[in-house]
Formats: structure tokens, C-alpha cells, sequence
């Protein structure tokens, strides 16, 4: 069982790593913040995985807390950056 | 009740009471004026009592705690930690008063926190005997003093303060780097544990070369003083005064504890030389374009680089001149802080009743502001370094430590130094007695603006008179002497 | 066993460069748009990396400072620049190239290369095994009122150095306030969506704030973290255009603010008179001395770091100066 | 090995194969939107089988409960967040892909 | 564990790169992330060799390194708010001396 929870970590990275492409790429702000998102989510994954190996079970609070605060950066891309284009009336 | 006295904590008592008075005007903006003067005056008391307690019973130590080191954090108070908590408190309560006069009623609650906290950092640093609680005052008196630098709001001054930040942060992950590598290898973090047990190893290089740099950064060392002189010059003159004259020094004061304390281990001078060379070009470097400025400010600031470079002249002496170097830094220290704050508030003066601070309009200012005058030409007796005053003192010990060791050179760039001093003082002084086509605005300036430089200045100068039972004090532990003295 | 500890190498190694290929990237872009979003992903691998480290408590303080506050801050700043540089409007803003010279850039390089050959030999030079502190921590943990070990350093053992921590986020806040002056964050216009998501994600902020709070004296957890999420929180709402307080009369708000340096040192002086040394707790009451200033530090951590957030954005008042 | 055992093993590659799917739509997929429908569902879906997976192995029910509250988070944010994305793309006008 | 010392290499590569990017690099908030990233590097050098004391893991250095994670986000937001001021004043948010003419 450890040995598939750390590969299965190591794959979530390397899945991680290969999405770094997109924010490298572009072209568009919301596809690197799209891309940023999904890191959140597999960062709680390989968390979990690793609490698991571990079995230190505060590791799951730093998950919970990826958990919650994965939005905040994007709420403040999307209210501080977007409303304050000219052209976004509507 | 002399009994009682001896047993209080007055140490401790000089890191709370700022940071209380700061949290106090914090919470209070409209009577942060008042709140901070008390502190001032409070301050100044305790460092008395310090002071007579040191004499009374020696050094002084305190378990933060209760926990002893290497586990907890110690304080530690010595003749030097004393006599720059003394230079802070003097200077201190001077600008303070100043500041009364300077900052409208509106800006007290942008400066007396800050300030306040920025004091607080200094006498926790002056007793820090721990390289981490170093760090951490390190980091509250950079960022405190950026925020002070950055008050007037300028554009010139926002661009010093910016470049003034990047360089303090800078300095202090390279500090916080050599003191991690220190506790990786030793175990401790504590300066008196750490100093048994550093000995000539790689990692003690390493953090040597990382905590050195730092440092020399902080204290604005050629080639790291590129930040200095923008940043002083445009900060509001109160503020001008308290960096040069205590904000500089804190660094080198944490340099100059470590190296005697930590980096003893090497015993080839390279180091010591190199940071002598670097000395030696600040002394130069900062004389000449002090002589080349156009306003008055930043004539001063560079001659503060100058100045710094002096306090470095004396790492290369130290190797073979024993304990009086230090003792001559430790005074040079002194009577910088005190004859750089003087002429800063001067300027200030000028600034304020002039509307400007260019030198060659300064319009003989002398018949307006004669108390002023008197103040800048007091203080560039002793930034000259001319017989009475402390800076004579001081620049006399290292001139014949010089001498005494051949360093012929060393000896050379101080005379120099010091006619350059001559011609920057003078030139100043020139101006101020000669007419000039552009009329000053003339707004009176208080006269306790006036009367506060002449006191630092005065002061600078009777540091001179009293040379043999300063030098006690700052013996007090023996700091200098048990390890500067290398045959 | 082996395997996994082979695995677990692999996985290391991959992070370990990651970090510094992201590093690299993030750092020599000409896009800052792409460096602020590769900063936050920098900081998710962080928090990888202390888990890896066995260093729970820095993994929840990067997840929500490193990662979150310090990327919301980033991105704030990013937006407040461009309305104020119109070279950045444009979408895709090419930065001015280094405009170092050519040999002054090749230089520097090898000025960093050189020093990295140092500090690298340096640290390999240090003992591959070395005890520390970790021992003095253990044999005294019984003795500090709380069981989990960083919090026992924190506000213990090395209490005095969070005091003084505590004195540095007080000047951070008037710092900038004093650069930027103060203002109230209120947009107008709201969303929905986002106030429904703001509406769940509120308080079960503020429930794993004061649950991170009292884990903190016996597991990973703490003041910092239970205030980082608190400012969080804070933050959250007013992205959400809520008008939450009025920063710049509220004399409630600047109570906060004070509050955890209030007690550290009203605490430092209490056990100097009592105790004769400053932040030596009886071994009778450490934990409720210690949870007193954690509850109070974690008040005021949360509330500076939302007056940061809120205080950055704003306008730099010169020389107005209206005072009542 | 136990059913319970299994019943993960299977879940969580369930799960990897995903986070893969995700990803794949994030760098192949041709538009924000298109990518945004790619990845929200992929990752959410991939977490939900990861956390039902470890959920297995929970020692509590209390653990299990947190596994799943953070799955429930992840997917709260994540809906609002890609609602955020696609509105605000949509207003600032990025452009649909178009076959 | 040869790992930890790995951290810790990648904690000085990380230390220095910031440094670079530090000295070359024009624009503020490029400097800023800069010695974000530099803080970074310390940091984890300093929690990397705390896991040398095994059985038990060095906890002293953890503790150091999130009271650097808070000084670093005040000096962050101070910072921020600087390069803001400053971009009122004269667009492109650069020190004076890394101002090119020609941009």
C-alpha cells in the first residue's frame, strides 16, 4: 500500500509539472489562473497521500486549510483585475 | 532603597517601556506626541539607572523565560551595550524634542509609533545576546526605520525608501542565512555558547563571509553604500538624524560583538584588511562627494559614509593593536552619533528657514540663525576630528595605533580624511556667512530646533573633556579586552 | 520498505527541482502576470516540501500566508499597477529587458554561480547527523504547559522573540498606514455566485481558525496559522465588496491590532514582577498563559494581515492630512 | 490482502486516472471554457475517488468525515471559482473556439 | 538521509537565484518576489538540516523559519505598498537607476 500511495503522489506531481505548461503558455491570464486552480486541487490530493504514508494525520489540516484558502487567490484575481478593465461595463 | 534600585531590571525595562509607549500612541494617535515625550524622558532615565547599576554590580544578564540558553534567550548588558544605549537615549530624547517643532501636529501619528517601535528595536538590539533575537530586532529596526525614511512622501524619497528596503532585507536574509548555517553546525544560537565553540571550520567561513556582508550592507560600507545617501537625505531631518547617527551604528555594533565574539577563530588578517580597504575607500570615496554636493543633506550623508569608513579602519589595526582600537571605535561611535545628529537637525533648521538646502544660497544664514551655525561648526570640529572634542579622542587612539603598527597608509587616508572633513565643514560655514542673489523665505524657526543640535553638538565636543571615565563604563565586561588583544 | 524509500527519493528529487525550475521561471519572466501565478505555485510546492521536511506547522503557515495572503496581496498590487501604468494594460505586458551591460550581467552570474559553489560546499561540510536543540525541547516540553513542541518554542521557550515578532507585524500595519494612509475597502458591485461561495467558505474559515488555534497546544497548529486563516477570512469578504469596517475611525479595529502585543507584554511585565523574569510562566499556569497570548496574538494577526491587505491597495495620501 | 484493500487500490488509480484526464484537457483542450469544463469536472471527480479511497482506510469516522469536508471545500471553491473564470472571460470578451 | 542535504542545496540554489534576479532584474515586483524567493531558500536550508536530529526532528529551526514567514509577509505588504507609491509618481514602477531611456 505505501508504495502505491507515494507513486500515486509522485504521478500527481508530475501530472502538477506537466499543467505548468498551460500557465506557461497562456495565452489568456484566466487559462494560467484555470491551470493555478487545478494545482490547488492536486496539492490536496498529494497531501492526502502523504498524510496517509506518513499517517501523521495533522497533514490532513494543512490539506483542510489548501482546501479553503485555494479560492482566495483567485476571487482576488478575478474582483481586482477584471472589474477594473474599462471595456467591462456589464 | 539603593538596595531595592540595584535589584530592578533595567534592561528589560528599556525594551518594554518604547514598545508600550508605541502600542499606547498607536491606539491613541492624538496623544502620541505627549506619550512619546514622557517615554523619551523615561527612557532617559533608565538608562541612568542602568548605567549606575552596571557600575554597582558589573555586567548584567537575564534569563528570558527562565528558560537558559542554549533553549531560551538571553540578555546581556556590557559597558558597550551601555554606552550605545546611552548614545540612543541622548540622541533619542534630543530629536524628540526636535521633532516637536518639525512635524506638524497631523504627521505625529505617522512618526511617534513608529519611532517609538524603532527605539524599541535598537535597546533590544543593544542587548540581544542571541543571534536570532538579533535577527528579529534586525528586521523591526530596518522596516521601522525604512517607514521612517519613506515619511515625507516625496518622490525622492518613496524611490530611497524602496531602495532602502531592498538593500535592509537583503541584509538581513544574508545574516539570517550565516547564523543558520552557525546553528546547524555549533547548536546553539546563543553568542556567548556559540563563541566556546566555533572554531576554523567551512561553515564558520561561510557565515563569517554571509553575516559580514549582511551587516556591512546594513551599515552602508563602500560599495554597499549606494543606498545611504538618497535615503538619509530625503527622509525629514528628525528622521535624517536618527538614522545616521543610531540606525548605521546598530549594524556595525552587531558586526563589531560578533566578530570579537564568534570570529576570532581566523587568525590571518585577510578579512580584516580587505574590510580595512573597503574602510579606507569609503573614507575617501564618501569625503569627496561630500565636497561635490550641491545641497546640504546630502552633504552630510555622504560625509556619514565617510565616517562609517573610519569605524572599519579599525579591523586591521585591531589584529595587532590590541584592546584601544576598539575602545577608539566604540568612542568614535559616540561622538559620530552625536555630531551627525547635530548637523542633521541643522540642516533641517536651514531647510525649514530657508525653503531650501542648497549650499551656495545658504545667504548668510549665520545672522539669522546664529545658534544653528554655532551647532554645524561644533559639529564639524568633532566629525574633523579637531582637539577637544570626542572624535579627536577617538581618531587620536587609532591615528597612533596606526602609527605605532607602520600602517602608514591607514595613517595617510585618516589625515587625508580629515582635511577633507575640514574642507566640507568649512565650505559649509563659508556659505553660510557670504551673501547670495536668492533670498531664503525666512520662516522662524522654533528655538528649541535651534537650542536641540547645539546640545548634541555641545555634546559631541565635551565628549572630548571626559575621556578617561567614559572609557571605564565602556570597559564594563571587559569586552574588549579579554579578546581584542592578539599578539 | 526499500522501494518506498526509493519512491519517496524519486518524488524528493522531482520536487526539489521543481522548485527551482520554478524558481528560474518565475524570476526571469517577462510577463509579471505569469510570475505572480508561478509565485502561488511556488508556494504550493512549499507546503509540499515542509510536509516532506516533517514540519507541519511551516507547511500550514506557507499554505496560508506563503500561498494565499501573500498571493491575494500580489495580485492586488498586480491590478492596482496596471490601472497606474498603462504599459501594463495592454494584456500582455513585456517588461523592459535587464538593462544591465552584457559583461555586467555575465558578472553577476558568475558572481551567483561562485557563491553557490560556496554556500553548497559549506552545507555539505556540516555533520550528517546533529542533534540540536531537539533534546534540551524534549526533556523540557513537560515543563512549557503545552505538548506539541513548536508551540512550546514559540511562545515559550523562545516566547520573547514572538513578542518582538508581535512588535514587528504592529509596524507593519503602521507602516503602511503611514505610507499609504487608511482606507475602507468597499466595492460597490457584488456577484451571486461569489457570495454564496463567500457565505459557505466564511465560517468555516473562522471554525478552522479556532479549531487550528486550540490543536496548536498539542498538535501542528497554533497563532500564526489560526490568524492567517482569520485574515483570510477577512480578506475573502471584502473581495466580496462587502463593506466590512471603517478602518480608518474604528477605534475597535486598532484595539485588535494591539491586543496580542498588548498581552505579550503586559504578560513580560507581570511575570518580570512576579516571576523577577520576564515571560517565565509558573509551570502551574503556562497553558492558560500560553492560550490567553495565542487567543489574543491570533486576534491581531488576523486583523493585520486584512488591514495589510486592505491597507496596500489604497491611495497614498502626501499631504491632505485631513484630521478631525 | 483485504477487500477494503483493494477497494482503495481501485479508487485510487480511479482517481490518478483523473487528475491525468484533467490534465490532458488543460493542455489540449482549445478554449478557457472548453479547459475550464475539462478540469473542474476531471479534478473534482479525481479528488472525490482519492478521498473516498483513503476514506476506506480511515482509522475514525471523524477522519473520514474530514476527508470528505475538504473534498466538499475543493468543490465549492472550484465551482465558484470556474463560475468566477468563465464570467469574467466572457465579459472581457475572450473569444469562444470555433471548429 | 542524503535527502535533507538535497533540500538544502536546493535551499542555497534558490537563495542565490533570488540574489540574481535581485541585482539584474528592472522592475520592483520582480525584486520583490525576488527576495521572496530568497527568504524561501533560507528557510528551507534551515528546516532541511533540523531533520538531521533523528529520531526526533529539530523543532527550534521550524519555529524560526514561521516567525521569518511572518516577518516576510509584513516586509512583503510594506514593499508593495511602497512600489505602489512609487508608481504614482513616475510610471513603470523601477528604481531610478534601472530606468532605461530608450522604453
Amino acid at each position: 500500500m505505501q508504495n502505491l500511495y507515494i507513486i500515486l503522489a509522485l504521478f500527481l506531481l508530475l501530472n502538477l509539472l506537466a499543467g505548468m505548461w498551460r500557465i506557461l503558455k497562456g495565452p489568456a491570464a484566466a487559462d494560467r489562473m484555470l491551470a493555478s486552480q487545478l494545482f490547488g486541487t492536486t496539492a490536496v490530493a498529494i497531501l492526502l497521500l502523504l498524510a496517509q504514508i506518513e499517517s501523521l494525520m495533522a497533514l490532513r489540516d494543512v490539506a483542510l486549510v489548501f482546501a479553503l484558502l485555494a479560492a482566495i487567490t483567485a476571487i482576488a484575481f478575478v474582483r481586482r483585475n477584471w472589474p477594473q478593465e474599462p471595456d467591462d461595463a456589464g | 532603597m539603593g538596595a531595592q534600585l540595584i535589584q530592578v531590571d533595567w534592561a528589560v525595562v528599556l525594551i518594554m517601556l518604547p514598545l508600550s509607549a508605541a502600542m499606547l500612541g498607536f491606539l491613541l494617535p492624538g496623544m502620541a506626541r505627549n506619550i512619546g515625550l514622557l517615554a523619551a524622558l523615561l527612557i532617559l532615565f533608565t538608562v541612568v539607572g542602568l548605567g549606575w547599576q552596571l557600575t554597582q554590580t558589573g555586567v548584567y544578564s537575564h534569563v528570558a523565560g527562565g528558560w537558559l540558553a542554549p533553549l531560551g534567550i538571553q540578555l546581556h548588558a556590557d559597558g558597550f551595550s551601555l554606552l550605545m544605549l546611552a548614545t540612543s537615549a541622548i540622541v533619542g530624547v534630543a530629536v524628540s524634542i526636535y521633532s516637536t517643532g518639525y512635524f506638524k501636529a497631523a504627521d505625529d501619528q505617522r512618526f511617534w509609533p513608529t519611532w517609538l517601535l524603532l527605539w524599541a528595536a535598537l535597546n533590544a538590539l543593544f542587548l540581544a545576546a542571541d543571534v536570532f533575537n538579533l535577527y528579529v530586532t534586525l528586521e523591526l529596526l530596518g522596516l521601522s526605520a525604512v517607514t521612517l525614511a519613506s515619511l515625507t512622501g516625496s518622490k525622492d524619497s518613496v524611490s530611497a525608501a524602496m531602495r532602502y528596503l531592498l538593500s535592509t532585507l537583503l541584509g538581513s536574509l544574508a545574516f539570517l542565512l550565516g547564523i543558520g548555517l552557525l546553528y546547524h553546525q555549533y547548536g546553539s544560537v546563543d553568542i556567548a555558547i556559540l563563541s566556546e565553540r566555533v572554531n576554523d571550520s567551512t561553515v564558520s567561513w561561510a557565515a563569517l563571509g554571509l553575516i559580514t556582508a549582511g551587516l556591512a550592507l546594513k551599515t552602508a560600507l563602500f560599495p554597499f553604500h549606494f543606498w545611504l545617501p538618497p535615503a538619509h537625505a530625503s527622509a525629514p531631518a528628525p528622521v535624517s538624524a536618527l538614522l545616521s547617527a543610531l540606525v548605521v551604528k546598530a549594524s556595525f555594533y552587531i558586526l563589531l560583538r560578533l566578530w570579537l565574539g564568534l570570529f576570532d577563530f581566523q587568525q590571518d588578517s585577510t578579512v580584516a584588511n580587505m574590510l580595512g580597504i573597503l574602510g579606507a575607500t569609503a573614507v575617501l570615496w564618501g569625503s569627496i562627494q561630500a565636497l561635490r554636493q550641491i545641497r546640504l543633506k546630502m552633504l552630510v550623508a555622504y560625509s556619514t559614509v565617510a565616517q562609517i569608513g573610519y569605524l572599519f579602519l579599525a579591523f586591521p589595526l585591531a589584529q595587532t593593536g590590541g584592546n584601544r582600537v576598539w575602545y577608539a571605535v566604540a568612542y568614535l561611535m559616540l561622538s559620530h552619533a552625536l555630531a551627525k545628529a547635530a548637523m542633521f537637525l541643522v540642516a533641517g533648521n536651514m531647510m525649514l528657514f530657508g525653503g531650501h538646502d542648497r549650499i551656495v544660497n545658504l545667504d548668510r544664514v549665520v545672522q539669522r540663525l546664529p545658534v544653528t551655525v554655532a551647532a554645524f561648526g561644533l559639529a564639524g570640529v568633532s566629525i574633523m576630528g579637531l582637539p577637544p572634542s570626542g572624535g579627536f579622542i577617538a581618531k587620536w587612539l587609532l591615528l597612533e595605533a596606526a602609527l605605532a603598527q607602520g600602517h602608514w597608509g591607514i595613517a595617510g587616508i585618516m589625515m587625508l580624511g580629515g582635511i577633507l572633513a575640514a574642507a566640507y565643514v568649512f565650505k559649509v560655514l563659508g556659505y553660510a556667512f557670504i551673501p547670495s542673489p536668492v533670498p531664503h523665505q525666512a520662516v522662524s524657526v522654533p528655538a528649541r530646533m535651534q537650542w536641540m543640535a547645539l546640545l548634541l553638538a555641545t555634546l559631541a565636543i565635551m565628549a572630548g573633556f571626559v575621556a578617561q571615565p567614559l572609557m571605564q563604563l565602556i570597559g564594563i565586561g571587559a569586552l574588549f579586552d579579554s579578546t581584542g588583544s592578539m599578539p | 520498505m526499500e522501494a518506498v524509500g526509493l519512491w519517496q527519493s524519486a518524488f524528493d528529487l522531482m520536487l526539489g527541482f521543481s522548485l527551482f525550475g520554478l524558481a528560474w521561471r518565475m524570476l526571469f519572466c517577462a510577463d509579471l502576470f505569469k510570475s505572480i501565478v508561478l509565485f502561488i505555485t511556488f508556494g504550493l510546492l512549499m507546503a509540499i516540501a515542509w510536509v516532506r521536511l516533517e514540519a507541519p506547522d511551516v507547511a500550514l503557515a506557507e499554505a496560508t500566508i506563503g500561498a494565499g495572503l501573500t498571493g491575494a496581496l500580489l495580485m492586488s498590487a498586480f491590478a492596482k499597477l496596471r490601472t497606474l501604468d498603462n504599459s501594463l494594460k495592454s494584456g500582455q505586458p513585456l517588461l523592459p529587458r535587464p538593462r544591465l551591460h552584457v559583461i555586467n550581467f555575465w558578472i553577476a552570474l558568475l558572481f551567483t554561480v561562485l557563491l553557490t559553489g560556496g554556500l553548497a560546499y559549506a552545507v555539505l561540510s556540516l555533520p550528517s547527523h546533529s542533534p540540536g536543540l531537539s533534546d534540551a525541547v524534549m526533556s523540557q516540553l513537560d515543563s512549557s504547559g503545552v505538548t506539541h513542541p513548536v508551540t512550546a518554542v514559540l511562545l515559550n521557550f523562545r516566547g520573547y522573540d514572538t513578542l518582538l515578532e508581535m512588535a514587528v507585524l504592529l509596524l507593519s500595519i503602521q507602516s503602511v498606514w503611514s505610507m499609504a494612509g487608511m482606507s475602507d475597502a468597499g466595492e460597490v458591485h457584488t456577484s451571486p455566485v461569489l457570495n454564496v461561495l463567500i457565505q459557505l467558505l466564511s465560517p468555516v474559515l473562522i471554525l478552522v481558525s479556532a479549531y487550528l488555534l486550540w490543536v496548536g497546544a498539542h498538535a501542528p497548529g497554533g497563532a500564526f496559522q489560526a490568524g492567517s486563516i482569520l485574515g483570510a477570512a477577512g480578506v475573502l469578504l471584502v473581495l466580496s465588496g462587502r463593506p466590512l469596517f471603517n478602518l480608518k475611525k474604528s477605534w475597535l479595529i486598532r484595539l485588535m491590532l494591539v491586543a496580542g502585543p498588548a498581552a505579550f507584554i503586559a504578560l513580560a511585565t507581570l511575570t518580570l514582577i512576579n516571576e523577577g523574569q520576564l515571560l517565565k510562566y509558573p509551570v502551574a499556569n503556562a497553558a492558560n498563559y500560553i492560550l490567553l497570548l495565542e487567543t489574543l496574538a491570533t486576534v491581531s494577526i488576523g486583523t493585520t494581515l486584512l488591514a495589510l491587505f486592505v491597507g496596500s491597495q489604497t491611495e497614498a495620501v502626501q499631504q491632505d492630512q485631513s484630521h478631525q | 490482502m483485504m477487500l477494503a484493500d483493494i477497494l482503495t487500490i481501485i479508487l485510487l488509480l480511479g482517481g490518478a486516472f483523473f487528475f491525468l484526464a484533467g490534465t490532458i484537457g488543460l493542455l489540449r483542450f482549445p478554449d478557457v471554457y472548453t479547459r475550464l469544463h475539462a478540469l473542474t469536472k476531471a479534478d473534482n471527480v479525481g479528488l472525490g475517488l482519492i478521498v473516498t479511497g483513503l476514506a476506506i482506510q480511515a482509522q475514525s469516522w471523524a477522519a473520514a468525515g474530514k476527508l470528505i469536508l475538504i473534498w466538499l471545500l475543493v468543490l465549492l471553491a472550484g465551482a465558484g471559482v470556474s463560475y468566477l473564470i468563465a464570467n469574467g472571460a466572457l465579459a472581457r470578451g475572450v473569444a469562444f473556439w470555433k471548429r | 538521509m542524503s535527502m535533507l542535504f538535497f533540500y538544502a542545496l536546493i535551499g542555497v540554489g534558490l537563495f542565490t537565484l533570488g540574489l540574481l534576479a535581485l541585482v539584474v532584474q528592472p522592475h520592483l515586483l520582480q525584486k520583490i518576489l525576488a527576495l521572496n524567493v530568497m527568504g524561501s531558500g533560507v528557510f528551507l536550508l534551515l528546516v532541511a538540516l533540523g531533520g538531521r536530529s533523528q529520531p526526533v526532528v529539530d523543532v527550534v529551526p521550524q519555529a524560526m523559519v514561521i516567525t521569518g514567514i511572518v516577518v516576510a509577509v509584513s516586509a512583503t505588504a510594506m514593499a508593495l505598498t511602497l512600489m505602489l507609491n512609487l508608481s504614482r509618481s513616475s510610471p513603470g514602477a523601477q528604481l531610478p537607476e534601472d530606468q532605461s531611456a530608450d522604453s
